[in-house]
């Protein structure tokens, strides 16, 4: 915890986090906040298909397997939850779900930072299971939202509303939902920018390199602080979500980063390193791909609770608490 | 509305109305898709922040990205684009709708 | 001002008023706590350039960034809000305070 | 106009004109320019996306971003902006111009 | 061609096209984009004036002069085609052809890009030609305007009707061009980078290096990804351009690249690669100088004609195929 | 003054300049402006803070404390001239001198550019100092403001106004200043940068110093462009601020260089190049911080005459000819 206090990352969002609570008049251009988030993703991108280029292709598949049924699971279980609680209605749950089986890049690189920080070297395979993992999340929680509606319209007796002007076929919407989950900007970019980095002549990729890599810790610490002032405008929205919802959100990816530590290393056979990087896998929530998806597939679902759940919750649970949770965690499993 | 106008602007500037929809960016595409189909010249979009029911809007991610989307229609062709807006209203979408009267210049640009 | 609606148009439109301040970023804040005290359902801002009388307003730093504020409320919130723009407005801040007509589907999303 | 005002407001609401164009980011030092000449007290300009006659204009080159450009002027005024408006249309540039009804507060700032 | 597809700047400018082919809701912050460009030609022109302070004058002086014969007669050809062709008005004609004066700097940032990655050795003197040519196309192209315009008014019996307020003699006008030509935004910040670069104090040059150099190549492509979305934005206007005029985006190019390997190799003496450059620069449209210039003094030209034109036929045709085959032709002139 | 011209950063603030001045439409993105002051802060507060977890622990008090003096010394100074002038009212007075005890960080940056460019060393304290002077000059300005406000009444007999609703007590009103003074956007991105550069761990520092060293000159000419532009745009003001004031606008920064450069070497025992700084903090006025606290706190006075003496006057002197004099004065002073 106290290593994780000393990363410049970690305490850029607690510096955004700050000034908010102390109503600092700090402002952001929102210009900059995207553009910093493209950045993010085309580095990575990059990064990552790089290492894939590189990588060992079968332990690649394994990976990404494994990242396809976290991307499907996860979704899953906490829908389960979330209906279970009978705090949300079947919709927000479907939606609240679907966040989970994605990915936070955010999160994700700042485990790295801290990984980087103690020395802890780590394979290169998550970032693939990364770029991996957004859509299948999304794919779920419109199964489920779909699902849900049906459900509902049945019970009310009602003919089964349908989100889409005129394709009201279940084959259309079925393709549609897909569509909509592979087309998503941020997927796009992140897997475009792997598939480009797999395939770039490498003379040429060096020439990248200081673009993606030795500016990357700067870029990632302003826009952590970016999110530190977001996180905290959430604050806020607590008492609207409960405290029920509050729970979850910290539960949540605590039985991710299980589930993650459990993955990485007796699945895919990963060392301390890799393996926490699997659990922030598991454990984070979406904040870019998802919410965008939800709010125009599954409409009935109130966009501030997924977002206050994700980027107000389980976001800095996971950066200042849940990294060194997984840490340890990683190292009981993998000295074991 | 044309009380207070001069006799020469009279002439030239002829009534409209002015269509503004206030609501999250993600929606944009679809708010093209129905005003061009109902026969709208054209539209302006606008990124902005707010606050409302669904709290913040603080502009720094595409889902919290605000957008007032206006377009400019002859009073004929206001009845469709009001239903369209309805609908995607109805299927639970956050908008607001505005409706307000204009006059323009060159009145032939809008239709 | 419902003059020139349709019949039907005429009753899913209903009137509200929209309050539009233009003044500094910096004012922002001040202005969404005095609009949020008197029960406005939200509001909506938007960044801009200009210039009056107190020079060109770039928009590069906080400082010369103007923004143009709106809140739509019913006739009956009215007062209260022009009340408070006034209040400020006497302690020496640029403000430029402009009321128009609008007509709003789904009036209960502005109370 | 004043229509639906309450009795307190309808003597610090004063009516005025707000003149709306709409055209291409390049334009904009020249309305500026003719606005500053005809008596304006200022002005305001948003940058904006749009789509219309000249296909979309997506904000990414100096050359596709749209300018919203407000300016409010007393009725007397109107006239002569709406001429030099006019001027600059009948060479062959792209405006969209709205004229509106607008209450100030303060309707000495904008003299 | 396909070493050209292996170049990560013409795999961003792809991936940008398929995001919009594909409908992604990919969005690009409007700043971003500006930002972007502004970063290119300050850093080009800082790097360009650097190599004019150590250049050899003779040829710099040469280059130059063939870079002004390049800009003002491009746009002559380009007129004379169009206004042959019939298929649109001579006020549209003197606006296109202005473009084809001017140059395109991502295409030649690609095609930079592209010798790089193939490892050939380039002359800095196309550099200072790039910097040259953006004001004589714009020049050109307003004179050639004027004078349809005076033609036009002529055969309708007209009086002439003029651009500017008040401002109505021939002298006034042609000052007013002039200065418009060379206050443009664009012109402004490469030729000032560029005096900067050739007067600044190289202690301080070499702390600029790293700004203008490691993260030159991350940032182009950026911004071709940008292009990429703003190239496919302009295919559906295709049908209003028609076909004649898209034959006329990329024979334009094609002939310009002859032209510009010509004078590359036979007038200037360049081996293969600044030889490449100079077809470049005479072949690639410009869409960041001229478009604006055009916009606020050839009113009558409708935008979308030249827009689509310059960035969705010409920009993607030379990125893509262009730079390829103008390295073919250069390779059969020099090597014959 | 001539290698001052020679230096990149002293050049793009002079095409900047240029530039509107020959009324080119070149157009900075206004996302983009604050984007690069946000990332000049954030530099600047983390090199202050490595710095000073290094420093000599006396001497950074010492620093600190002279830092403080003029911050709260240089607007008292600025305050009595511009009441004594009898050329703007109280009011505008304390809003005017605020300024003048805050700092410029683009000055601070040029001079130290100019300082590397003839190779002259310097003390890491005056950063120190930079980051402790933001806050002291926006409360004395406060301050006098409110003693100003409350003798302007008295004088007219009318009960005080109070700039916040519902705050009347004069305690209430004495935290409201100093929580607006530390809460000021630029003041709590500053301190807090210098937290985190001085508590991070080392490695973890080693990650960002390629983002916050090697891209540094360029990103402040880029920014210093952007001021060029502003700077230029405040000259039409210059008539409506009167020639009195453009003299006091030159005349208070060549006062506190002079105050500056004995504090510098006098009382700290700075060599020449620390000399320099001290006197660049003392004698350049600021424009991001205040401005902002003195348009909210402060209503009464006129922005246009703060901005245009901060922005167009006192900014621009000191980029062009303060910096090569305060070197003069400190080479005079170290060498006697
Ligand atoms: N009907 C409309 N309603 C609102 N804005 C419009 C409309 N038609 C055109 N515009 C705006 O005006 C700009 C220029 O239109 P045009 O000259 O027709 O291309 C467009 O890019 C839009 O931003
Ligand atoms: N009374 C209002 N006046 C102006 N804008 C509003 C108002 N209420 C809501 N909005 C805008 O509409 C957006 C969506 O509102 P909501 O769906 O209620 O969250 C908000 O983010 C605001 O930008
Ligand atoms: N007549 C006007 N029409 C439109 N906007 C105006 C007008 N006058 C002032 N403004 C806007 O109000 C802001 C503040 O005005 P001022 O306080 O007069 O400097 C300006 O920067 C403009 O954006
Ligand atoms: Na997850
Ligand atoms: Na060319
Ligand atoms: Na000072």
């Amino acid at each position: 915890m106290l290593s994780n206090l000393l990363i410049p990352a970690v305490l850029f969002f607690a510096l955004g986090f700050l000034a908010k609570l102390i109503k600092s008049d700090l402002r952001f251009p929102s210009d900059l906040a995207k553009a910093l988030s493209i950045y993010l993703l085309v580095a990575i991108g990059l990064h990552g298909g790089y290492e894939l280029g590189k990588a060992d292709l079968l332990t690649a598949l394994n990976s990404v397997m494994w990242a396809l049924l976290l991307g499907f699971g996860m979704p899953l279980i906490g829908y389960a939850i979330l209906v279970f609680s009978k705090k949300v209605d079947a919709m927000n749950a479907a939606a609240i779900a679907a966040h989970y089986g994605s990915v936070s890049a955010g999160t994700f690189l700042t485990a790295v930072a801290y990984l980087d920080s103690l020395q802890i070297e780590y394979d290169s395979y998550p970032v693939i299971m990364l770029a991996v993992m957004e859509s299948p999340a999304i794919v779920v929680g419109l199964l489920l939202a779909a699902w849900s509606r049906r459900r509902l319209a049945q019970q009310q007796g009602e003919p089964v509303a349908d989100t889409e002007n005129g394709d009201d076929s279940d084959r259309g919407k079925l393709t549609h939902i897909l569509r909509d989950a592979f087309t998503n900007g941020s997927v796009v970019l992140l897997l475009g920018s792997m598939v480009i980095g797999a395939v770039a002549a490498p003379q040429s990729m060096a020439k990248i390199k200081p673009f993606i890599e030795d500016i990357f810790m700067g870029v990632l610490c302003l826009f952590l602080l970016e999110m530190g002032m977001e996180a905290a405008r959430r604050i806020g929205d607590f008492r609207r979500v409960g405290a029920v919802l509050v729970v979850f959100g910290v539960a949540m990816p605590v039985l991710g980063g299980l589930i993650g530590v459990f993955i990485g290393h007796l699945m895919l056979g990963f060392e301390v390193g890799g393996t926490v990087l699997v659990a922030v896998l598991a454990a984070s929530a979406s904040y870019i791909a998802v919410p965008p998806a939800m709010r125009l597939a599954v409409p009935e679902a109130n966009p501030s609770l997924y977002l206050t759940l994700s980027l107000g919750v389980t976001f800095p649970f996971n950066v200042v608490f849940g990294i060194p949770l997984y840490h340890m965690m990683a190292t009981a499993v993998t000295s074991a | 509305m044309n009380e207070g106008l001069l006799e020469g602007d009279m002439h030239r500037l002829h009534p409209e109305k002015l269509i503004t929809v206030i609501t999250s960016d993600v929606l944009g595409d679809r708010l093209v898709k129905a005003v061009k189909q109902r026969g709208a010249s054209g539209y302006t979009i606008f990124r902005a922040q707010g606050a409302g029911s669904s709290g913040e809007q603080s502009g720094m991610l595409d889902v919290d990205t605000n957008i007032v989307f206006h377009v400019v229609v002859p009073l004929t062709k206001m009845s469709a684009m009001l239903d369209a807006l309805e609908a995607i209203g109805r299927k639970g979408h956050h908008l607001k709708v505005l409706v307000s009267d204009v006059n323009v210049l060159w009145p032939e640009k809008f239709e």
